[in-house]
């Protein structure tokens, strides 16, 4: 029980660093905590069921369910992906604004157009 | 011609040839802009465009008679067992889907060859997301539908950035970020479903479901509605659309016709494969369609109070996909095996199918047209109908198009959103849905006379004030190049963007002629599309009820007098909207940059309305 | 508003927003529910006879699920190429298509200061990256036997391709890590998959299938063939997306 | 074993999100990311540990300090330090 408050609380601070952080480095930040988070979700619960690694060799015991981790292997990249575009987005932003600052940002654009 | 060898094409092979085909076209672009130069790249890459956007009517046209026979082809990827295998589902409803989705891409694809954008990269990304739409149209897998959110996801972010206006950074990293963590709530919702189900087809999850005691309880209520939720921030709606607006209307002119006119609506479809079949999903969809239902009046008010053309076409889109979920979250509550049900779900469908016509169909011209006259502000640009003629358009192919769509999305008989909206009423009539959508549709006619002005002549005054202010929409890459410090030929000038658009051209032309030609024809036929389409949804449930009630009938004196009236009440709201009283009050209701922070409360908003709900039925 | 009232607001706001999801993930993410056994039941007892591979993770990636692997694949490529063109060029790259000057994927490379590179780090790296490339083979080629296979063995053959740039002399051309043909590479591989995704639909059995079922090669092979695919595909990938991103381009 | 390194887990995700400096950030970043392999590890799931720490450990840190170097490495802005630091947004003007 410990381990998921632990997991959720994990998850907590990373969503309040997206919706909370001025700083969009931050916010990204945040985005990879909460996809961690989840991905820690998947492997603790999914291993309660067995003892042994999803590789069947000789005589081993029950294995971990291996469903969740192929999952969370598609999850976990697709979170990186995900993160490198933002960066470049962010790198661009700050190009063009000079700053990382979501508020500051948002003032040029909207006093451009 | 009958298929006589030992060589035949399997019913699978054709379905998965829809999403492999667009694929195959990226891979070619990839390797023409890897392997070859000049003149023979672009050839490859104009060749592997045609393979792979109009290639797949070729395997529509060949599943045709087995979808329209009533038949499904169903199964599992490569043949796996069933347990752990990826089962996908290949009906009338995934034939619908992804027919529009061709249609539009096609046409907004011929569209970018005149006006851009047209880079290798723009290109095979482009593909990629129209083959995500195909898959995700037919998969019954719920990590499989994340995989293709995701791609469809990505897709778009690259393809919004890829504009050079200004601002467009910004509206793609908001819209990523409330995407992505939206998605990230989705896999918390998957694995409630796979925590208790141990299933990942809708089709075992269902049946997990309501083998459990209590049906799976608040654990299965929550993770629905968060797996619902993640995908209705897709589809932009009610609480949920901070995003679009800055998206859509900053990207380029093609991208925005392909995120208006598919994106926002195949995952809604998607969605409906497993709010059919797993328990609370009826309840799920009664307070979507309300939701619908709200967002159609909203965002048309907000629409009526913009100012940037395409800011207001944006709005309309989030409005006109409210009636969509809307009749079909009522299709989705009586459920598929009831007539009325029936009847709405095909009225959804039609109106979405239109909505991409007539909407591709607006902004490209509008699209166009702006970039001519080199302003967007609805209420300071006049004549651009002149400045069309001037810039060389002998037909006046731009102008017709507008009015045709515009004409479209008022509901005007005989064009084709008169017969969707006729039809999403029609099967509403009595509840309080008919009012709000009626109310909704005079303000699209209101905004649309509003909208038109730009193409209405010059008066000296307005004149005066044009040549003075230059417009300061289309200086974004100046003062990109400025803040960047970038040398010049890394950011282009800012008549780049432009530059090919200044001058009437070929592709500019036939693709407007073509949605409006669709517009007009789809209007004509939309009885006989009505039974298509009803016939189409009714192979998947199997019924038969297409020939127990074929549908409302269009041109009756009540309808047509309906539209007078409300042609009238629009006409009305038009001078109140811009009498000094009414664009005071409107300002009160245009948009405000709620920041990015707002997004993410109404996401956590939204979500926790949709549990409580779902807990307490 | 005052500025204060405004932050106080602002702080409520997020609050709010981060009470409400604690609220609605609670349930979900403290849930005692039983794991269900019926998915890891059912490979334990069939999926090495099934897929042919020990390492049940890599037979679902590969085996069960490859279309989502396709679709992972499809998302890095994506990723990829969208993360160069908007910190090379901005929009540019999208909306011009082919007018652009070649050979500019490296534009970044004026914003690191000039000194990345030491003679120490030159001499460690040069050495070190062909070890790590083998490494990233044999991680790509075992992983339907051991943890590993070709998405993992794709990253380290990216750093083995990083390493070697970085080890290399500035003129010196290095084939493998110049960026024309880590793309080349890319791009093959890219269309490799797809061929190799839709070739069970000619030879009859079905798309994503074994294409040489009927010629008695086990599921096995076609793990495999799809894992050298894949690692290929990302190591070149991200191989020409760090080099790129170090500035170390033509 | 596990809670306890899931309590560092947070530490390191509050310290990420807290730091003045964005490399500092990057780095207990990619130390969560080692932390999750190295948890991944002991509960049996070993080709999510090798995928974390190779993806997520390197990939990601690499895209990062790339980022920031090529950026900034402070996380709040000079001149705004100090003053209010609420969302001043923009007044949209009329017509």
């Amino acid at each position: 029980m410990l381990e998921r408050i632990l997991i959720l609380l994990l998850f907590l601070i990373g969503f309040a660093g997206i919706v909370g952080m001025r700083n969009i480095i931050k916010k990204i930040f945040g985005l990879t905590i909460i996809n961690s988070a989840v991905v820690l979700l998947f492997i603790v619960e999914g291993s309660r069921i067995g003892n042994s690694a999803p590789i069947i060799d000789a005589e081993i015991g029950l294995v971990v369910d291996p469903v969740p981790q192929a999952l969370m292997l598609t999850a976990i990249v697709i979170g990186v992906c995900v993160t490198a575009l933002a960066l470049a987005l962010a790198f661009r932003l700050y190009k063009a604004y000079g700053s990382f600052d979501i508020d500051e940002i948002h003032r040029q654009v909207h006093r451009e157009s | 011609m009958k298929f006589t060898g030992r060589f035949t094409v399997s019913p699978e092979s054709s379905v998965f040839s829809l999403v492999m085909l667009p694929l195959l076209g990226a891979a070619l672009v990839m390797l023409a802009k890897a392997f070859l130069k000049g003149r023979m790249a672009a050839g490859m890459q104009f060749t592997a465009m045609l393979v792979g956007l109009f290639g797949p009517w070729l395997a529509l046209l060949y599943t045709f008679p087995l979808v329209w026979s009533g038949l499904t082809v169903e199964g599992v990827i490569g043949n796996w067992s069933g347990v752990v295998g990826i089962t996908f589902q290949f009906d009338g409803l995934a034939w619908l889907i992804n027919a529009l989705g061709y249609t539009v891409a096609g046409a907004a694809w011929i569209y970018s060859l005149g006006a851009g954008p047209r880079g290798p990269v723009f290109s095979s990304v482009f593909l990629i997301q129209t083959a995500a739409l195909a898959a995700t149209a037919m998969t019954a897998d719920i990590f499989n539908l994340f995989v293709c959110l995701e791609v469809l996801g990505i897709a778009s972010y690259v393809l919004v950035a890829s504009s050079e206006k200004n601002g467009a950074f910004l509206a793609s990293f908001s819209y990523l970020m409330v995407s992505a963590s939206s998605m990230v709530f989705f896999l918390a919702g998957l694995f409630g479903l796979y925590r208790l189900t141990g299933s990942l087809s809708y089709s075992g999850i269902s049946q997990a479901l309501l083998a459990l005691p209590d049906q799976g309880g608040g654990l299965a209520a929550i993770s629905l509605s968060l797996i619902i939720a993640a995908v209705a921030m897709r589809v932009a709606m009610m609480p949920l659309y901070g995003w679009l607006p800055d998206a859509h209307a900053l990207a380029p002119h093609a991208v925005s016709a392909v995120l208006s006119g598919v994106l926002i609506k195949t995952p809604l479809f998607a969605l409906s494969r497993i709010m059919l079949i797993v328990p609370l999903g009826a309840a799920a969809a009664q307070l979507l369609g309300y939701a619908g239902a709200a967002t159609a009046i909203v965002a048309v008010l907000v629409a009526l109070s913009q100012k940037d053309a395409k800011r207001l076409l944006a709005y309309h889109s989030i409005s006109q996909i409210g009636y969509v979920v809307c009749a079909w979250g009522a299709a989705l509550d009586l459920g598929m095996d009831t007539m009325a049900g029936q009847h709405l779900m095909t009225a959804a469908f039609l109106h979405a199918f239109y909505h991409a016509l007539f909407k591709g169909l607006l902004f490209l011209s509008i699209g166009t047209s702006t970039d001519r006259a080199g302003s967007r502000n609805v209420y300071t640009l006049r004549g651009a109908a002149s400045t069309l003629r001037q810039s060389g358009e002998r037909l006046p192919i731009t102008l017709l198009s507008f009015i045709i769509a515009a004409l479209a999305i008022s509901a005007i008989p005989p064009l084709n959103g008169y017969a969707s909206k006729i039809a999403i009423t029609y099967s509403l009539k009595g509840s309080w849905q008919y009012w709000v959508l009626s109310a909704a549709s005079i303000g699209t006619i209101a905004s649309f006379i509003k909208l038109s002005r730009i193409f209405w002549p010059q008066p000296a005054r307005i004149r005066l004030m044009a040549t003075e202010e230059p417009s300061a929409v289309f200086m974004p890459s100046v003062a990109t190049a400025r803040h960047s410090g970038l040398p010049a030929q890394i950011v282009p000038g800012p008549m780049t963007d432009t530059s090919a658009v200044k001058r009437a051209n070929l592709p500019v032309g036939i693709s407007q002629a073509m949605l409006a030609l669709a517009c007009v024809a789809s209007g004509l036929a939309a009885p006989w599309l009505y039974g298509f389409v009803l016939r189409l949804l009714d192979s998947a449930a199997s019924l038969g009820f297409t020939s127990l009630n074929p549908g409302p009938a269009l041109y009756t004196a009540d309808n047509l007098l309906k539209t007078l009236y409300m042609v009238l009440a629009g006409f009305v709201l038009f001078r109140l909207a811009v009498s000094a009283l009414g664009s005071r009050l409107l300002s009160l209701v245009r948009d405000r940059h709620r920041g990015f922070h707002g997004l993410f409360l109404s996401f956590a908003v939204g979500l926790s309305v949709l549990c409580v709900w779902l807990l307490l039925v | 508003m005052s500025g204060r009232a405004r932050r106080i607001l602002f702080l409520a706001q997020i609050a709010l927003c981060v009470l409400l999801v604690a609220a609605v993930l609670i349930p979900v993410f403290l849930s005692s529910m039983p794991w269900p056994l019926s998915a890891r039941d059912y490979l334990q007892a069939n999926g090495l006879a099934e897929s042919g591979a020990s390492n049940l993770v890599s037979a679902i990636y590969l085996g069960y699920r490859a279309f989502d692997t396709l679709g992972e694949t499809i998302v890095l490529l994506v990723a990829i190429s969208g993360t160069i063109a908007i910190i090379a060029h901005g929009g540019a790259v999208l909306a011009q298509g082919y007018g652009l000057p070649s050979g500019t994927a490296s534009e970044p490379a004026r914003h690191l200061p000039p000194k990345t590179r030491t003679e120490l780090l030159e001499v460690v790296t040069g050495k070190l990256g062909p070890v790590v490339l083998v490494f990233g083979v044999y991680v790509m080629m075992y992983g339907h036997l051991s943890p590993g296979g070709g998405f993992q063995g794709g990253v380290v053959i990216a750093s083995g391709i990083v390493f070697l740039a970085l080890g290399s002399r500035v003129d010196a051309s290095n084939s493998l890590t110049s960026p024309e043909n880590l793309v080349r590479i890319e791009s093959a591989a890219f269309a490799l998959l797809l061929l190799a995704a839709s070739s069970g639909i000619i030879s009859g059995s079905g798309f994503f299938g074994n294409p040489l079922a009927g010629a008695g090669l086990t599921p096995v092979a076609f793990i495999i063939t799809l894992n050298a695919i894949i690692g290929l595909k990302v190591g070149a990938g991200l191989g020409f997306m760090c080099i790129a991103m170090l500035g170390r381009g033509k | 074993m596990i809670p306890i390194l899931l309590a560092l887990l947070i530490i390191l995700a509050v310290y990420t999100l807290a730091s003045a400096d964005l490399l500092h950030g990057v780095i207990a970043l990619s130390g969560i990311s080692l932390i999750s392999a190295l948890i991944f590890y002991l509960l049996r799931a070993p080709d999510v540990a090798i995928t974390e720490a190779a993806v997520g450990a390197g990939v990601s840190t690499v895209v990062f300090v790339w980022a920031i170097r090529a950026t900034t490495r402070r996380a709040s802005p000079v001149k705004n330090a100090g003053s209010s630091s609420a969302a001043v947004l923009p007044e949209d003007e009329s017509l």
